[in-house]
């Protein structure tokens, strides 16, 4: 279980995020949505220590987790896809996913990276070649691959479709979907609402850094504003 | 203008000796020659208090303004500049590397002030009138190494030295070779090595497959202990003949190995010359230890500087300067034995030091 | 053939220096421009501690490697760390490190001459002696073969734990990525001090069997090594292990077939000239990576 | 006053021309270029100068032209052969350069002096002559750092590959600082020489390339006022430490080292910052305003997640 | 070579382009005719060539073979900062902002290409931004953040500032490599809006998106490529429904959506 309590996060005197809060349980998808700037990206920035928090709390099983140096989040099982992919592009394909495998056993690491490599065929095609050849979408494979290598209790995306063609973003959320039916609790900001909406459990909306909407996907979907601001007028409509 | 009053009766002028007589001391104190400027400060050091205290000026005493200029020519030049702006100040000690000296010396030319050097071996460190040197070229005693030649009954010689160092180049290329050949001695190698070469091994073998009866290692400080050890372990067992940096204990570290190498030098503290042996004496008490040829020739350089001011007898910088080159016509007697002088620049006997597995020694011919 | 057993022993040397050096700049992306000097001040404790106490030369090597080893640590956790913690952007903190280097090396380099007055020193005290086999034409030292298999043995061992431990490609990522290679949950600290560490013990070591070899270094010898090994990790291209040793040995071999066969005065123009060559045609050494960089 | 400034002389002219040197670092340097090439330059400036001085009695200017004419040439030729290298393994060839200079010096016989170098170089160069070049200089590179100049410079070093897809001769501009670079490095060379009247070829060492980089990095290396600022600083500081006697050059390290640390866009970066917070004016641009809490929940919504008020986005 | 002023029939033209890594085949003999006024689209699976045909057509990376033509001059051997000056914009698929200049500057260098010199002017007085940067941070939505440095910008923000750059230069053709990536529905649709615009006054664009939608809105003409080729060609309603697209490229959602 997962949980944000009213997180503050400042870049100086700005202040990205004043008090959001979200959480996800395990086997459950929550999904952020907002417009750019709206302080996604810092809010799980945050929660994997990679920003200092200014208050509030992030808590993992029930265990506060805040202020803990990232690499110690990733010990106790929380991991984050960051946003922009960010593979190591010197390094090969395998390497990428072997350093995903970091905290845990030798093993379990060749496990999972099967399970990888099932999913994304043209990684094992291209496991020998450095990742930064990739083209973008499969950048964005690797990244998603990667987290799933240290086989986390919970998971932050920071929009995995990002750059996906239409199959591969199917195929990825669907793999969202029953990694979190695998009971990972997931947290995913993801701008492909309509796609997002359909996979999530839970939704939170954020704008301007403080949270506008929470509730139950369903909900969300009813709500005109969410619908009209992310999927379009066309989706009231229909 | 300059009254040349005789000595001892310094206020009979209206000239004369003021209490003190200050001197600026540019010294390379730290850095990577600060063995030389620690060294020929012991020895400026005792000059003044022998002459402070035995009255040498009257009532006048020399005061010693000691400046770091490290290994900075720009800092050196520097100093000369304020030494000459600051009117206080009679005369430059310089210091021991050539190049800060060859940049002293226009400033010391146009600002019309007095200036010693010890080492700054280079050409062109002398110019003009008012600089002065009391380390002589080695080039000018190195022909006494011939008899020393002859007694090891000495053929062939391999020559090595650093390329990157003047006085060094010098010696290799033009007065080292001229003083063996004129001993009927043939040269069979003559390799050079530059001023950060580490390691003599590839160069050593080379060498001693040439089989010469002496090897001339013509080298900066510490490359001499490494390039004799390494030709000893290579199985060399032939005469090794140096120049005065094998000397200030750069051998220690070679030990053993470092036994029967021999140098001309232009100072030895155990040489027999009594002016030589006074010296030794002195600094002996003074700091409890053997003076090195650094040490003799601040020791010269502050006395050099004495005697010309008071033939002077006067502070004034240009009155000094004639006095000096009075002083050098005639020549003295010094730490490093007789000195007499050409063109500003001191002339030695020499002596044949030794190094005999743990101290240096002279080496006397004929008596073995 | 002896010229080329003293070229290999001489590249060795240089492959001891410059491999930690290598092994810190390729991985955790840290030039250290101190490692000259804590090369020096390594052997420099030694010498002092082997005044007093007669050590035998595997005592001198561990008392090298530790001093050399807590220099680096202290260079790591007072100096880079602290640089990288208020610049954490690796690429633009690079000068900030080059420069701290080269102040954490006047400092240990000032502290040096100041003791050893630039007079050189040498393990004359220790209880290990020099001694030269003669094989055939050859001759070959003791010392020469320790450090043989020292700086092979060494290379090996690091090259095959940069290629397949963990931790290795652990570091490796730390050089591409920090930020990254935290979420993968490498402990950055900890791996730079570590790798500094270790790059530290071999500079100690390298100083210690120098300091035997040549019988004896000075102050200012640290720094005539770190341009030779800079050199030597360019031309063999950064963050290759294979890279090093071969960069090493072809540097050596030039230095010594110039010194033996021209003249020495052309040694290091005829070096450099190599160099500057060999990257006219291999712009990134000759093992260097590829920048996988793409539009 | 007058005394002080003659007695200080060397140093008031040792800072131009460290300034100079500085420049011919970080000139390449604001386009991306790691060339120490300049430091190069420096020791063919100052032999050329000394050469034609003490060979043909030149007037000061002609010598000190002649050493920027030719170094700049040898500077763009330079500039072609090394097209290929980049980052640390230019720096490498760079530092080749200047070493097989100085070991040119020490070989070149009659025309060099060999090892003992050339001295006697008596010009009519003054103190005046120097600054009036550096203040030329540090005017034209003002005019390269504002403006559309600075915006391209920006994008050489940060971006290659975009600046040509935006227009910009990335190739001619690489060419163009080095052969400034060359002509600056020269120019401080010369005048050095002239005004000491000596060069010798342990002058162009290793050391001097360290010098001349880290007073760039310490000063600032995105600006002539932080070169100038470095040249004060490394030329002024070992005097000033002078007095803390034996532990100086331990100092001096120190010194460094806490620049290095905290100062990460030099001593300039951290004065203009500085500046910046006394006049309130922070980089960013005005914080976010506070939200209208008293919106209708609904409309409020609305509005931020359409980013129809992008007033609010920041 | 006399310039007959008759307008070429099409702004860019690529024929038979290849581009090889070694064994990769990134681009494989693909071309397309690009008309003035027209926006058209290329639609493709992950890693089958797309930007590296931008990046071809753009002579940042070389031709293994093929034929580039500007207004119906061939150009494939010139070098990439010619193009800009002949009136060829593009963005690319990654942020590439530079970090030390401000938005305003960011999208000012956009400009300067118009001002190859620069005006002495601008260098001596004060550097007003032209009326084509500032019309290019009106139309991007920037004005807010103007004067903020791109590492303060959420990703969304950075990628308005890439496309206005490359207004800034007021381009003849625009290239853009998925524009709106990281973008949400509504902004999507504020920047179609304004490429739809841009078009009206004539600027010719070429786009690869991965947002189909807005492509079947936005783009007049469709190409899909995959493993380097070309698969379908033609109105986007003609495109999407192809069924090699379909499989390799949009997935079961989409059939079931047309
Ligand atoms: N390093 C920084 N310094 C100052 N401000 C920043 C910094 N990074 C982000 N911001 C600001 O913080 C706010 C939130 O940014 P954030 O990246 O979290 O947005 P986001 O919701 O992820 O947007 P997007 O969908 O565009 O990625 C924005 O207004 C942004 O300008
Ligand atoms: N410099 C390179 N070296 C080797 N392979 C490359 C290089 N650049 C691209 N590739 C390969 O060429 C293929 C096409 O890449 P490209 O980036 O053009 O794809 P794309 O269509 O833009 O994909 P995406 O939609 O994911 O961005 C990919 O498989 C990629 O790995
Ligand atoms: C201080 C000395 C070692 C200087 C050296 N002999 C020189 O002439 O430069
Ligand atoms: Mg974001
Ligand atoms: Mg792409």
């Amino acid at each position: 279980m997962l949980e944000i309590r009213d997180l503050h996060v400042s870049y100086g005197k700005i202040e990205a995020v004043r008090g959001v809060s979200a959480s996800a349980s395990p086997g459950r998808i929550t999904l952020v949505l907002g417009a750019n700037g709206a302080g996604k990206t810092t809010t799980l920035r945050a929660a994997m220590g990679l920003l200092p928090v200014r208050s509030g709390e992030v808590l993992l099983d029930g265990k506060p987790i805040t202020g803990r140096p990232t690499h110690r989040i990733v010990r106790d099982g929380l991991v984050l896809v960051p946003e922009g992919r960010q593979v190591f592009a010197p390094l090969t394909v395998e390497e990428n996913l072997i350093l995903g495998g970091y905290t845990v056993s030798k093993e379990k690491a060749a496990e999972t990276m099967e399970q990888v490599y099932e999913m994304f065929p043209i990684l094992k095609e291209r496991r020998n070649g450095p990742a930064g050849l990739l083209s973008g979408g499969e950048q964005q494979m690797l990244a998603f691959g990667r987290a799933l290598m240290s086989s986390p209790r919970a998971m932050m995306l920071d929009e995995p479709s990002m750059g996906l063609a239409p199959t591969m973003v199917e195929s990825v959320l669907s793999s969202v979907r029953s990694i979190a039916d695998s009971g990972i609790a997931l947290l995913m900001v993801e701008q492909n609402a309509e796609m997002g909406l359909e996979i999530a459990d839970d939704v939170v909306v954020v704008a301007r850094g403080e949270v506008v909407f929470s509730g139950p996907a369903e909900q969300a979907r009813q709500n005109s504003s969410v619908v009209r601001a992310f999927l379009g007028e066309a989706a009231l409509s229909s | 203008a300059c009254g040349t009053n005789e000595a001892g009766e310094s206020s009979s002028t209206g000239e004369g000796l003021p209490d003190t007589i200050k001197i600026m001391s540019i010294k390379e104190m730290t850095g990577p020659v600060s063995f030389a400027g620690e060294n020929s400060t012991k020895g400026i050091d005792l000059a003044v208090e022998q002459i402070n205290e035995q009255g040498f000026l009257g009532d006048t005493k020399l005061e010693i303004d000691l400046k770091d200029a490290s290994d900075s020519t720009q800092e050196a030049a520097s100093l000369a500049t304020q030494a000459v702006s600051d009117k206080s100040y009679s005369a430059i000690l310089g210091p021991g590397l050539s190049s800060q000296a060859s940049a002293i010396s226009p400033i010391a030319e146009k600002g019309e002030i007095p200036v010693i050097y010890y080492q700054a071996g280079s050409d062109g460190v002398l110019v003009g009138d008012y600089t002065y040197r009391v380390t002589a070229p080695a080039a000018s005693y190195y022909h006494i190494i011939g008899d020393y030649l002859a007694e090891k009954k000495v053929k062939t010689a391999a020559v090595l030295y650093t390329s990157g160092n003047p006085t060094l180049t010098e010696l290799g290329e033009k007065a080292v070779p001229g003083v063996i050949e004129e001993n009927g001695v043939t040269i069979k190698r003559s390799d050079t090595v530059s001023n950060d070469t580490q390691d003599f091994t590839a160069v050593t073998s080379e060498i001693i497959k040439a089989d010469p009866d002496a090897v001339f290692l013509l080298l900066l400080g510490p490359q001499n202990p490494r390039a004799v050890s390494q030709l000893k372990q290579k199985g060399y067992d032939g005469e090794i003949i140096g120049m005065t940096t094998m000397g200030a204990g750069n051998l220690e570290t070679a030990g053993e190995d470092a036994a029967g190498v021999v140098w001309p030098s232009n100072f030895s503290a155990r040489s027999e010359v009594p002016s030589t042996q006074e010296f030794v004496k002195a600094y002996e008490e003074k700091y409890g230890e053997l003076p090195n040829n650094y040490a003799a020739e601040g020791y010269d350089a502050v006395w050099l500087l004495a005697r010309g001011i008071k033939e002077a007898n006067s502070a004034d910088r240009v009155a000094i300067r004639e006095g000096i080159a009075k002083v050098a016509a005639e020549g003295f007697d010094g730490a490093q034995g007789p000195l007499s002088f050409e063109n500003n620049d001191v002339r030695v006997e020499g002596v044949i030091a030794s190094w005999n597995g743990s101290e240096e020694v002279v080496v006397t011919l004929g008596d073995d | 053939m002896e010229i080329l057993i003293n070229a290999v022993t001489l590249g060795s040397l240089y492959l001891l220096f410059a491999l930690g050096m290598s092994v810190a700049w390729g991985t955790i992306g840290i030039l250290n421009f101190a490692h000259g000097s804590t090369f020096m001040f390594s052997a420099m404790v030694a010498y002092y501690t082997v005044q007093m106490v007669a050590l035998p030369m595997w005592a001198m090597i561990l008392l090298g490697a530790a001093v050399g080893m807590v220099l680096s640590v202290l260079t790591q956790a007072l100096i880079f760390n602290f640089i990288l913690r208020r610049n954490p952007d690796l690429l633009k903190a690079e000068m900030q490190i080059v420069v701290g280097g080269i102040g954490a090396a006047s400092v240990l380099l000032a502290i040096a001459q100041h003791y050893t007055k630039s007079v050189p020193f040498g393990f004359s005290a220790s209880t290990f002696k020099t001694t030269t086999y003669q094989l055939g034409a050859i001759h070959i030292s003791n010392v020469q073969l320790v450090i043989l298999v020292a700086a092979f043995g060494l290379a090996g061992l690091a090259a095959w734990w940069l290629k397949s431990a963990r931790a290795g490609l652990a570091l490796r990522a730390i050089g591409v990525n920090p930020e990254v290679a935290s979420l993968m949950g490498v402990d950055r600290g900890r791996m730079a001090l570590g790798t500094m560490a270790a790059a530290g013990a071999l500079a100690g070591t390298a100083g210690i069997l120098l300091t035997y070899y040549l019988g004896s270094i000075a102050a200012e010898t640290g720094d005539s090594f770190l341009i030779s090994a800079f050199a030597a990790i360019i031309l063999g291209g950064i963050g290759s292990v294979i890279g090093v040793v071969v960069g090493s040995m072809i540097l050596a071999l030039a230095e010594t077939l110039v010194v033996t066969q021209l003249s020495g005065t052309w040694a290091s123009a005829v070096a450099f000239g190599l160099i500057f060559v060999v990257l006219l045609f291999l712009p990134r050494g000759i093992f260097g990576r590829k920048e996988v960089r793409r539009t | 006053m007058i005394g002080w400034y003659e007695a200080n002389i060397v140093l008031i002219e040792a800072t131009f021309l460290n300034f100079l040197l500085a420049l011919s670092i970080q000139v390449p340097l604001r386009v991306g270029v790691f060339s120490f090439a300049g430091v190069g330059s420096y020791g063919l400036g100052a032999y050329t100068a000394a050469i034609l001085t003490i060979r043909y009695d030149v007037p000061a200017f002609v010598a000190i032209g002649a050493a920027v004419v030719f170094a700049s040439v040898v500077g763009y030729l330079f500039s072609l052969i090394v097209a290929r290298l980049n980052g640390l393994y230019l720096a490498m060839a760079t530092i080749a350069f200047v070493l097989i200079i100085s070991v040119l010096a020490t070989n070149g016989g009659e025309l060099t002096g060999g090892a003992n170098g050339l001295y006697g170089a008596l010009s009519d160069l003054t103190t005046g002559g120097v600054v009036a070049v550096c203040v030329v200089v540090a005017f034209l590179l003002a005019l390269t750092e504002r403006g559309p100049l600075r915006r391209r410079i920006e994008a050489v070093r940060e971006d290659p590959e975009l600046s040509m897809s935006m227009g910009i001769g990335v190739v001619t501009v690489r060419q163009l600082a080095f052969t400034v670079s060359g002509a600056l490095g020269a120019c401080a060379g010369a005048m050095n020489a002239l005004l000491r009247t000596t060069v010798s070829p342990e002058e162009i060492n290793f050391h001097l390339i360290v010098l001349a980089l880290t007073m760039v990095i310490i000063g600032g290396s995105r600006s002539w006022m932080g070169a100038f600022i470095g040249a004060v600083i490394f030329t002024w500081l070992p005097s000033m430490l002078a007095t803390t006697g034996r532990w100086q050059d331990v100092v001096y390290g120190l010194i460094i080292i806490l620049a290095a640390i905290f100062m990460p866009t030099g001593l300039l970066g951290l004065v203009q910052s500085l500046y910046q917070k006394l006049r309130g004016r922070s980089r960013t641009a005005a914080p976010a305003e506070p939200p209208a809490e008293e919106a209708v929940e609904e409309r409020a919504m609305l509005q931020a997640l359409s980013g129809e008020s992008k007033e609010g986005v920041r | 070579m006399t310039t007959t002023e008759t307008a070429a029939p099409y702004v860019l033209e690529a024929e038979d382009v290849a581009v090889h890594y070694g064994g990769i085949k990134a681009v494989d003999g693909f071309g397309l005719r690009l008309p003035p006024g027209k926006i058209y689209g290329i639609l493709g699976p992950n890693g089958s060539g797309k930007s590296t045909f931008l990046a071809a057509v753009t002579r940042l990376v070389p031709l293994t073979r093929g034929r580039l033509l500007l207004d119906g001059k061939e150009y494939h051997s010139e070098p990439p900062m010619k193009l800009a000056r002949k009136g060829l914009a593009r963005t690319f698929q990654t942020v590439r902002l530079l970090p030390e200049l401000t938005v305003l500057q960011n999208v000012q260098l956009g400009a300067d290409i118009n001002d190859p010199r620069g005006r002495l002017r601008s260098w001596l007085g004060r550097d007003r931004p032209s009326e084509a940067v500032e019309e290019a941070i009106e139309r991007t939505g920037l004005g807010d953040v103007r004067n903020a440095w791109p590492t303060e910008l959420s990703y969304g923000m950075a990628r308005r500032v890439e496309i206005a750059r490359a207004l800034a230069a007021r381009p003849r053709l625009l290239l853009l490599d998925e524009p709106t990536a990281g973008m949400n529905h509504s902004e999507r649709q504020e920047v179609s809006e304004l490429m739809q615009k841009l078009r009206d006054e004539g600027l010719a664009q070429l786009i690869v998106e991965h947002d189909v939608q807005m492509m079947v809105d936005t783009c007049d003409h469709l190409v899909a490529m995959n493993f380097g080729s070309l698969v379908a060609e033609g109105s986007p309603q003609e495109v999407v429904s192809h069924p090699a697209v379909q499989e390799a490229y949009l997935g079961k959602r989409w059939r079931s959506h047309a």
